[in-house]
């Protein structure tokens, strides 16, 4: 065993409680892991947005202007970055009529992965293929 | 009469209280996650609240805050700040209800 | 102008109902509004001193001081504070430790509750 | 002006979090509030229960047992001592199939009051007479 | 395959995604408030999540604290303690969520 | 016996979820599990120390050392506590401090894994 994948499933709406913060924060730290594993073990996170989670992924967020604190979108563009994969739920984002030129991007900052827009089916068939999953 | 303002801090799991509790004279002022049932149409469909009879408010930081703007906001809502909000709880309601 | 009690039980930086606590007091103050806040269950760790400001969580320590200097009354409830072990000599100075009648009598004699509860 | 009537809504289901204790607690307190008031002056709670909420008026409460802390069960008994006048939803009594039978009493303890199942409509009425009102 | 042990810990205010994931060995352990789905009908009805195809399993703790006992308990349910739960997260299912 | 990491993001007094998190961890102990436990959120406020026990509020100090001295390891979110103003001095000795990653860790040496998250 070398390398698992972890199932993070975002599925509250944003700044309600840290929930969305934190399920960002912890796939992110996955970069630094292996200062507590042996060489060549490690996670990889596989971040999931599903039902009101998919507001989490809307571009132009305020809350350092209006609240002091970091952003969920920057810590969504910081996953993108470390080149977590995200998936968003392809099914809620239509049910909630939200448009994919509504949703955070990171390639100005030069990310190369983008948010991933797949229909439940395969958020279904991502999470069965991971070792644990982490709901927030 | 009942002039009664109530703060709507949730989408989804909004407690179906604010469906059930009515007054003479009713204000919904939309915060936090409660900003969704402004700006959002679910199957093409607006929230059920805006079909009350009520006045509509959504406060403009917590709008933004998530991404969403003035333009989002459905027709039938007034958008407001703190300092609006102030205003309303002491001029236009006398009973509060956080729900 | 008017007097204006708020109560919050929402928790410093696990909610973000707590910010909308400290925004509207600082907005009705700013109008010259009379303003109480009362903090029960979890709001009562607002009243812990030297929170750390770090950017990804929110911060109170400022606002409540802030509000205090403007004249706004803050209270804690005491057992719910001491049950999650935060004792008087380690809170900000200047807020209040009482019992919930406390927030009762202060409701008697305002214009307007907004009591933020469901947490 | 003397005494204001104050409408206490119990709308969460029991233990999840504190805020049903906490709606009993601080009704109770009604009692000790001319501590901080002239003579004359008071608060009288009409505490409501509604929606899930009702809930918390099931007798037989094993809490101290199970997880160490008073039941909300002590708490509504506690309440009917001390005289203050609690509502139960009887629409949402009959929605969840929770017969009067099922509901905490102090008879035993020399309580005067009784739990009073009352429509909606009646709530909203109790509700609409108060001075202020406090949603937990 | 996926052997999916899910508690489940809220009744009317449970997020959707218990409704929606599925795995070829599902369990729903009701926990907390999510004990309501094993022992309310709502207007005569069992919870939705009871169609399910599942095996399902209730808190005896969580059952007792809210003054419901085993008699309350839908048939398809079974009751477990705390030391049953262990068992079930290392021996019956293989991921856990809590919903 | 195996291993079981279990996380918890709810606060101790304010949300029944830590007692079961609490529970779970027992029962496990008991039946010669290794357990580990990741608190973060308002779940750091379980590592104040001097939590009066008070029969109205859940009481979590007692039952963290009892598990320490079990062998569960448990560890905080440094960041959520200073956040809170909980400092390294405050809190129960025994527990560990330290950050996500840690966490992670844990869960890849881990059988099974209890996120106790949606707070």
């Amino acid at each position: 065993m070398s390398v698992i994948d972890l199932g993070f499933i975002i599925q509250r709406p944003p700044y309600k409680s840290e929930t969305s913060t934190l399920g960002l924060t912890h796939a992110i730290s996955y970069q630094v892991v292996d200062m507590f594993l042996d060489d060549g073990q490690g996670v990889t996170p596989k971040v999931c947005f599903i039902g009101e989670g998919v507001f989490n992924c809307l571009s132009g967020h305020k809350a350092m202007e209006n609240y002091g604190v970091t952003s969920i979108e920057s810590h969504v563009k910081n996953g993108l970055l470390v080149d977590l994969d995200m998936y968003v739920c392809k099914d809620d984002l239509e049910r909630f009529g939200i448009t994919e030129d509504k949703l955070a991007d990171a390639e100005d900052m030069g990310a190369d992965k983008k948010l991933q827009i797949v229909p439940f089916s395969e958020i279904q068939t991502i999470l069965s293929n991971t070792k644990h999953i982490l709901a927030f | 009469m009942m002039k009664l303002g109530v703060f709507v801090n949730d989408f989804k799991s909004v407690v179906d209280t604010v469906d059930r509790l009515t007054a003479e004279k009713l204000g919904l002022i939309f915060i936090q996650n409660g900003v969704f049932h402004a700006t959002i149409k679910e199957n093409g469909k607006s929230s059920s609240l805006l079909d009350k009879s009520a006045t509509f408010y959504v406060l403009s930081e917590d709008l933004s805050t998530r991404g969403l703007t003035d333009a989002d906001v459905d027709k039938r809502v007034k958008v407001v700040n703190y300092s609006d909000v102030v205003d309303l709880i002491f001029n236009e309601y006398e009973q509060i209800a956080w729900l | 102008m008017g007097t204006l009690t708020i109560a919050s039980f929402s928790s410093l930086v696990g909610s973000r109902s707590m910010d909308f606590t400290l925004k509207l007091a600082k907005a009705a103050v700013d109008k010259g509004h009379n303003v109480n806040i009362w903090l029960s269950s979890n709001a009562v760790m607002i009243a812990k001193a030297n929170q750390k400001h770090l950017k990804d969580y929110s911060h109170a320590e400022k606002y409540v001081k802030e509000l205090m200097d403007k004249g706004a009354e803050i209270c804690v409830c005491e057992a719910c504070a001491l049950a999650r072990g935060i004792h008087k000599p380690e809170a900000i100075e200047g807020i209040k430790w009482d019992a919930m009648h406390w927030y009762l009598a202060k409701i008697y004699n305002s214009d307007r509750v907004v009591h933020i509860g469901g947490e």
